[in-house]
């Protein structure tokens, strides 16, 4: 295919392959190592977008991730939104289309893996140009542990975009021989597609690697897409280089104007001439080796024109060589074209006034307003900045403690500066590892001619100024917002003298390249208008990333099935295995209801509450937290942090207990078990095992770390299953053959140890019922066995499995409250009608004081009682409020609680609610009423416990 | 009822297929049943070093792990140890143990069933947990006889590196709830070196 | 993410710990001899400043242990931590990558 | 409002402008920029979004307009720029509710009253609830609202998805989405143009907007506040507001009060514009999501809170990786959408996850804070409740609740449930 912008003998593209794509529908051709925009301009494909606001075509401006225009969404092989083509590795098969403004997401799912590595080294540099370079290759002869990341696919930084030579050879043989020797040390990392997005404290750095991207539909599934690296460094070296400066002049923002620099990268690096007939714009001598690069390459310069009356020799005369017309003391005022630049408007400057203007025709407009060290990292890690009066832009001014910054990135321009520069610091930074740096050899430059000081140039005067509301209305400055002169200058007479503030009135900075381009000079504009200082006005603030990072890599793999762990109890697969359905709690997977075939959750739920109450059932409780407390002092502890004394438990003896926190409000509840003198084993609530766990903790380690105490998790060391129902005791008999299961052996809340199904168990008598039951523990590998035990067992009595419902019904119907659910972090014992677990003995513990609080003291708290829906059928919702009338008065309607519990009871034949009511235990026997759907149910409050309020059932 | 001896089943019983597929220069096996107990005593104490003279080995300092006697010692916090032996040595060394520290203020614990562990090992060890551990396991920083305990992905964990040469050999000691979240994670985690 | 020295374990990344406010806040002698106000004082009073902070860290998925740390709460910089029971450290005391107090 | 009058004439603006992706523009004039006076009748320290309602109000409602705003750095410079804007009023009691709701009515006149374009758009806010225990919390709070007169509902899965077409409510994920509340007035408001209404409307009264001026000292006289010391030199003020969000408590130990406030990192992110996918906004406390699509089309998203105290506007990278994962969870086509920008605030929490509003043990000095993640949506109702305090001395009824005192007497209002890390 014919591609007459290739310039022959230039770049790095590998011609020997084709590669097809497709952009804005239309068919094209490159090679690997092209991105997208050399590609397309290597077809001749300029206007590859539009402007935001105003819809005007837009080129391709630079050649990397600073580009503000040629901003792209990929179609194929996936969608993928707002990419720069600048930086959009080419594929075969690519289908991408320009963007003006917004990006699409695809409706399809991602297929694609991704994932994150952690890393450790002495030395992390930041660019492989030649700076980056010579700060690894340093680093790495002291034997250091070094990781340098570059965003290219290839090293080299400015060197792939230069033709300057090192030890008299093209740069990047040397590039080449400094990879060699990087490869032989294994403490080295080079990880290339790799840009540093973010820097953290202590050093870390996270870096998007990109894995796959340029491989298309070719990438493999199994790798992942792209990678977050963590790399914790104990010195980073920026070596990120700087990006060039645009300048503000009338319709700057048409294709074909470019910075001169990036043209440069696309002559060298992608073999690409990005026009014919040029005009070169600078402010600086940086733009001429790209005016004699591309003039040599065959490009037509038609003019130079130099803001500078003086002009270095040096370069007049290569100009001159190449018959190019250089014109001091000259600006470019605007631009003709519309969908590519077709002539430029060239003027004398001087004193601040424009000279005659006239055209120079031309189909490229290069530009150089200076160069902005890259310093965002730098900046997120808490370097400060300068503002360098004599080029213009914010340069590293104090480094924080072990960053620092190399080459261009410092403000060092010159090839040999930065060379120097990279070893230096990799010099600086390892010695503040305590390692010396060896002599390190730079290569040799070529000749450095004698250059002259930039201008400090922002904006051109446009000729239409003065012109009312004309004032820089085409003069652009952020191109992907879209906003110009004009919106600055208009902000500054709003009223505004803040960066910042100019920043959010005219959205200037706030896109894609988060101002690469329009940052400096929005300052300066803005300096301009208000005539202060630029150094006293500063620049807007750096924020990560510093380049946009998919939300699918910074997810990683945390995502389908590992987003969260499952925690499971060792009976899980026989749950999996006989049709439970799970709840989550916590991380927690627990048996909800084990429904029949057509079975409804209540009707599930009614046969398992049955069968507990008339039966036997039984469940896995392995997730409750479970703490062995030992030692001397553990009765003290214990006493200090449940409501109720523990002390005086018995050995072999149960107790339940309540903990608050300091304020008096409840925290958690359980059983609490002697073991033995000097041990106890007590048990939290499944989601607070591990909040329980650290709160003791943090009691006796640092109040009061002369207890002698030690506590240990053994959560999962058992596994726990309540056998429930009258006919508990004949089942567990059946195979727990050493134990006497009578009443008066083995009463209620009491424990023996014993052997069940031929496993050393301990069984507890207790009941989160009501019904006459045990808790069998057996260590967690004989979990399954033991249950199956106890199921065969059972089955002659029709024995139930059930899950968490029917045991919130159980418990409900006997008014045990279930934190977090019947209570909210306001509720104290006193209010769940506790007050018995409430010592009046102890002189202190946890929580006591709140307890004679002004707001403890009021009759009117809320208490937990019972509702009992004047029609029996009617199921309150779980949250409904109560009021006192049966008409809803209007808003806002005085609410006296709410239900914290509702079950459809197997037991009472009907409907039952527990509540938190304001004066509640007061209002025992009173109808309150329930607004439900615009009318109110009428219900009666009762005493809570609603079911064998004796507790015949649970002794006998 | 003829007594039998109780079956047993270890959290990642039924992973172990899945473990043997895993590509090579990876190695993972689970290695269930280990007798794990919990010591918790004040270090220089009398209990102490009444315990390390009934295990024969000094009990380690901070993040470090005795392996050389047949009773591994890992420590766990600065009056915190894990004393890891073959299956079945649990009430053995209770007794041995208690009766070793007598009335000194010191507590063992059976936790065998609390954590299961995995073995892994193979040239691909260190660069499958980078992907889900941020403590440095070169072997410099973190060299044969280091115990951290902390998170790999979500999990916690207790990471022993038994050797470095020639390739590493690691265990995790995970607790039992989330033995398969880890396993799952693993295998996930191994799937680019297919 | 920041990267804390355990006293006992050494750095580890921000996820293993639990943060536990303010350090040095005693349970009061007497909670009986306190007014309203005071035990108010104690529940929900903690110091909030901007700059150095005397604070407390769980190494919650480590060595379970809580220590005392002094944080810089502008720049994050932990300038000395501690273990819990010995001295109060001084911002001077230990730097980030040395040796902690032990 | 000002529309486009520099558009530029030339050819080639030929390509449609993409819906939504422009913003009205800002006024010509917004407000002056004077040096203080030697003294004012009021003055309030801090020129965030609360402040300058409250000037504002002061003036429109009290005609009090000898009026200093003093700001440390730039006008709404603080949370108010960094907050992710979601304006609800579904909060769980009755105290909350109040405020709120009053908030919300005048959020619902606000860009007539202040002739600003503040893009407060009522495109409604779903809370998901993931567990059973959500679900309870979820229907507890409707219930409550809907006693309280505010527009609450349940939604179903299904009825979610309807609202949302791409949440994902599928069963098979690892926390499902059983179902949300769902607020149909709640919505999103432009932050900048919100404060910039404020400024310019007080401005126009002739109240002082003062910035690069930062509050060294109070002068306190027999327990009387007199004036403020400043790095703009000393203020003399018959009344001193202070309402400085996460400088609070350094402003409140200048008085010699110690409050019950935490200043933590909160985190919230942009992606890239994108075309309209999300029509709502989505909040799921469980799983730490909180994700609207702002009027450009960039998806603004709260992460958690940094659990450790810290005033560095900085918070920890591991919260925006989690951030993420969780918002696959829920919305899987934002897989590549891209992390634009990240920056974070400084959030003062309360014990009881409400706010402090009302008088000081020190005459003449008021104090707002504590407004956690609240404070965006509470903007015009506070500033309308906290200028009737000031300027009446009393606490208005609606945050009457909101004492200091509440922490000694033990009558919290705990939001923790309703709030939670949302904005």
């Amino acid at each position: 295919m014919n591609t007459p912008f290739r310039a022959p003998g230039h770049g790095r593209v590998d011609r020997g392959t084709t590669l097809s794509f497709t952009f804005d529908g239309i068919a094209h051709t490159g090679h690997p190592g092209d991105t997208l925009a050399s590609a397309l301009l290597a077809d001749g494909v300029h206007h590859v977008a539009h402007g935001i606001r105003y819809g005007r075509p837009r080129g391709v401006l630079a050649a990397g991730a600073e580009e503000p225009n040629a901003l792209v969404q990929i179609e194929f092989p996936f969608p993928e939104p707002m990419l720069t083509a600048t930086t959009v590795e080419l594929y075969e098969g690519l289908v991408a289309r320009g963007l003006s403004g917004q990006g699409r997401l695809s409706g399809e799912p991602d297929t694609a893996r991704y994932d994150t590595v952690h890393a450790h080294c002495d030395v992390l540099v930041v660019g492989a140009g030649p700076a980056g370079l010579a700060a690894t290759l340093a680093a790495a002869r002291t034997g250091a542990r070094v990781v340098l990341v570059d965003e290219l696919p290839e090293p080299g930084g400015s060197l792939l975009g230069s033709q300057e030579p090192l030890d008299g050879a093209p740069a990047m043989e040397w590039v080449g021989a400094v990879l060699a020797e990087l490869a032989e040390h294994a403490d080295v990392r080079v990880l290339r597609r790799t840009t540093a997005f973010g820097h953290y404290d202590d050093g870390l750095v996270l870096a998007l690697e990109k894995r796959t991207d340029h491989l298309g539909a070719a990438a493999p599934a199994h790798v992942s897409r792209q990678r977050i690296w963590r790399i914790r460094s104990r010195q980073v070296v920026y070596a990120t280089g700087a990006y060039e400066r645009p300048i503000a002049f009338d319709n700057n923002d048409r294709p074909g104007i470019m910075l001169a620099g990036s043209a440069r990268t696309y002559l060298n690096r992608f073999g690409v001439l990005p026009g014919t007939r040029a005009v070169v714009f600078t402010t600086n001598d940086s733009a001429y080796p790209a005016a004699l690069e591309l003039a040599d390459a065959g490009v037509r310069i038609a003019a130079v024109a130099d803001v500078r009356e003086e002009v270095p020799e040096h370069w007049r005369s290569a100009c001159a060589e190449r018959g190019i017309a250089v014109r001091a003391g000259h600006v470019v005022t605007g631009t003709s074209g519309i969908e590519r630049v077709t002539r430029a408007h060239v003027a004398p400057f001087g004193a601040g006034r424009l000279g005659e203007r006239h055209g120079v025709d031309c189909d490229l407009l290069l530009v150089s307003g200076g160069w902005n060290p890259a310093v965002a990292l730098f900046s997120q890690a808490r370097g400060t900045l300068r503002y360098d009066a004599g080029i213009g832009a914010f340069v590293p001014a104090g480094a924080p403690g072990g960053v620092r910054t190399a080459g261009a990135a410092g403000g060092t321009f010159t090839l040999a500066g930065c060379l120097a520069d990279g070893v230096a610091a990799a010099g600086q930074a390892l010695s503040a590892l305590g390692r010396t740096v060896p002599e390190t050899a730079l290569p040799v430059t070529g000749p450095l001619p004698h250059g002259a000081p930039a201008r400090v140039l922002w904006r051109v005067p446009s000729p239409r100024d003065g012109r009312e509301d004309q004032d820089g209305t085409l003069q652009f400055v952020d191109l992907q917002r879209d906003a110009t002169v004009s919106d600055v200058l208009r902000a500054t007479g709003a009223g505004l003298r803040s960066v910042e503030h100019v920043k959010r009135y005219t959205t200037i900075g706030t896109a894609h390249d988060q101002g690469r381009t329009s940052g400096v000079m929005t300052s300066g504009i803005v300096a301009e208008a208000l005539g202060v200082d630029v150094a006293e006005l500063g620049t807007t603030r750096f924020r990560p990333p510093a380049v946009p990072v998919s939300f699918a890599a910074l997810a990683g793999r945390n995502r389908g099935e590992l987003f969260d762990p499952v925690r499971v109890t060792a009976l899980h697969p026989w749950h999996v295995e006989h049709g439970a359905l799970f709840e989550n709690v916590g991380q927690w997977k627990r048996p909800w209801y084990y429904p029949r075939a057509g079975e409804t959750i209540e009707e599930a739920v009614q046969r398992e509450c049955r069968a507990a109450r008339t039966g036997v059932a039984m469940m896995d409780g392995s997730t409750l937290g479970k703490i062995n407390v030992q030692g001397p002092d553990a009765g003290v502890l214990l006493d200090r942090l449940y409501t109720n004394l523990m002390s005086t438990l018995k050995v072999g003896r149960v107790r339940y207990g309540v903990m608050c926190g300091v304020d008096g409000m409840a925290i958690d509840d359980g059983t609490v078990i002697r073991v033995a003198e000097q041990e106890f084993l007590l048990t939290t609530t499944t989601g607070n095992a591990a909040r329980v766990l650290e709160w003791m903790e943090e009691w006796l380690q640092t109040e009061w770390p002369g207890l002698r105490v030690h506590l240990t998790s053994v959560t999962e060391h058992w596994v726990t299953i309540p056998l429930v129902g009258p006919r508990s005791r004949e089942v567990l008999a059946l195979v727990a053959p050493d134990l006497d299961v009578s009443n008066d052996a083995f009463p209620f809340m009491s424990w023996q140890d014993t052997t069940v199904a031929g496993v050393a168990a301990r069984v507890c008598r207790i009941s989160f019922s009501g019904e006459l039951a045990y808790e069998v523990n057996v260590p967690a590998w004989y979990g399954i066995t033991v249950w199956e035990a106890l199921h065969a067992a059972g089955d002659a009595f029709s024995i139930t499995t059930y899950g968490t419902e029917t045991m919130h019904v159980l418990r409900a119907e006997k008014a045990y409250p279930i934190i977090g659910q019947d209570t909210d972090g306001t509720v104290t014992p006193q209010d769940l009608g506790m007050s018995w677990v409430v010592s009046k003995k102890k002189p202190d513990f946890v929580g006591k004081r709140s307890f004679a609080r002004a707001e403890n003291l009021r009759e009117d708290r809320k208490q937990l009682v019972g509702l009992l829906p004047a029609d029996e059928h009617v199921l309150l919702p779980e949250g409904a409020q109560i009021i006192a009338t049966s008409d809803i008065p209007a808003p806002p309607v005085p609410m006296l609680g709410h239900v914290t519990s509702s079950y459809r009871s197997d037991a009472l034949r009907r409907t039952f609610a527990l509540a938190l009511v304001r004066s509640g235990t007061r209002r025992i026997g009173e109808t309150l009423y329930v607004p439900l759907d615009g009318r109110t149910v009428p219900v009666t409050v009762t005493d809570p416990v609603l079911f064998d309020k004796e507790g015949a059932r649970r002794d006998g | 009822m003829t007594v039998e001896t109780p079956v047993r089943f270890s959290p990642l019983a039924a992973w172990q297929d899945t473990l043997a597929q895993l590509p090579t220069g990876i190695r993972v096996r689970e290695l269930p049943h280990l007798t794990q107990l919990t010591l918790r005593a004040e270090p220089g104490s009398t209990a102490v070093r009444a315990v390390a003279a009934c295990l024969g080995v000094p009990l380690p300092g901070p993040v470090r792990a005795e392996l050389s006697g047949d009773v591994e010692v890992l420590w766990m916090g600065p009056d915190e140890w894990l004393l890891v032996a073959p299956d079945g040595r649990a009430d053995d060394l209770l007794a041995r143990l208690r009766s070793a520290v007598g009335e000194e203020f010191a507590t063992v614990t059976d936790v065998s069933a609390q954590r299961t562990t995995l073995a892994l090992s193979g040239p691909l060890v260190r660069s499958v947990l980078a992907q889900g551990c941020a403590v440095d396991l070169d072997s410099r920083v973190t060299p044969a006889g280091s115990c951290p305990t902390t998170l790999l992905a979500q999990a916690p964990v207790t990471l022993v590196v038994h050797d470095d040469a020639p390739a590493p050999d690691v265990r995790l000691l995970v607790r039992a709830s989330f033995a398969a979240y880890l396993a799952a994670w693993l295998v996930d985690a191994c799937t680019e070196h297919r | 993410m920041q990267l804390i020295t355990c006293p006992w374990c050494g750095d580890r990344e921000e996820i293993e710990f639990h943060y536990g406010g303010q350090a040095h806040v005693a349970y009061p002698e007497d909670p009986y001899a306190l007014d309203d106000e005071q035990w108010a004082q104690y529940v929900f009073f903690r110091d909030n400043p901007k700059g150095p902070f005397a604070e407390r860290w769980v190494h919650a998925a480590g060595c379970r242990r809580w220590f005392n740390a002094l944080r810089d709460t502008v720049t994050h910089e932990f300038l000395a931590v501690h273990r819990a029971g010995a001295e109060r450290p001084s911002p001077t005391s230990t730097a980030k990558g040395q040796e902690a107090t032990r | 409002m000002h529309q486009h009058a520099s558009t530029p004439a030339t050819p080639g603006g030929s390509a449609p402008v993409p819906p939504g992706a422009d913003l009205p523009d800002h006024p010509d004039f917004l407000w002056r920029n004077p040096d203080p006076k030697r003294s004012y009748d009021v003055v309030i320290v801090g020129g965030g979004g609360h402040g300058l309602a409250t000037a504002y109000y002061l003036a429109r409602n009290h005609g009090i307009t000898n009026v200093a705003v003093l700001e440390k750095g730039w006008l709404a410079g603080g949370n108010m720029a960094r907050n992710t804007t979601i304006i609800r009023s579904n909060y769980l009691w009755d105290e909350s509710s109040g405020i709120y709701e009053h908030s919300l009515k005048l959020w619902e006149t606000l860009e007539e009253d202040l002739d600003y374009p503040i893009l407060f758009s009522q495109r409604g806010v779903l809370n998901l609830a993931h567990t059973l225990q959500d679900i309870r919390d979820s229907k507890r709070r409707v219930y409550a609202n809907q006693l309280n007169g505010i527009d609450a509902e349940w939604l179903e899965p299904d009825e979610v998805a309807k609202v949302c077409p791409i949440v994902n409510v599928s069963p098979d994920v690892r926390y499902p989405v059983l179902g949300a509340t769902y607020q149909p007035r709640a919505g999103i408001a432009k932050h900048d143009y919100v404060a910039w209404g404020f400024a310019r409307r007080a401005d126009a009264y002739g109240i002082d907007l003062i910035q690069d001026c930062e509050v060294t000292g109070l002068d306190i006289v027999d327990g009387r506040v007199r004036g403020v010391r400043t790095t703009r030199g000393p203020i003399a003020a018959g009344k001193v507001a202070l309402a400085a969000a996460g400088h609070s408590s350094v402003l409140a130990g200048m008085a010699g009060l110690r409050l019950p406030l935490q200043s933590h990192p909160l985190q919230a992110l942009v992606s890239e514009l994108l075309e309209p996918v999300h029509p709502t906004v989505v909040m799921s406390n469980a799983v730490h999501v909180y994700v609207s699509q702002a009027h450009k089309g960039e998806l603004v998203m709260g992460a958690g809170i940094d659990s450790y105290n810290g005033y560095g506007q900085r918070g920890a990278f591991h919260i925006l990786e989690r951030q993420m994962a969780a918002a696959l969870e829920l919305f899987p086509v934002f897989a590549r959408a891209h992390m634009l920008r990240t920056w974070a605030g400084i959030v003062d929490t309360t014990p009881d996850a409400s706010p402090i509003v009302g008088l000081t043990p020190v005459a003449d000095l008021y104090l707002n804070c504590g407004w956690g993640t609240g404070g965006f949506k509470a903007t015009p109702g506070v500033g309308w409740c906290f200028a009737h305090t000031v300027a009446t001395g009393e606490p208005h009824p609606y945050n009457a609740p909101f004492t200091l005192d509440r922490f000694t007497s033990g009558a919290l209002v705990d939001e923790h449930g309703a709030a939670a890390v949302a904005h």
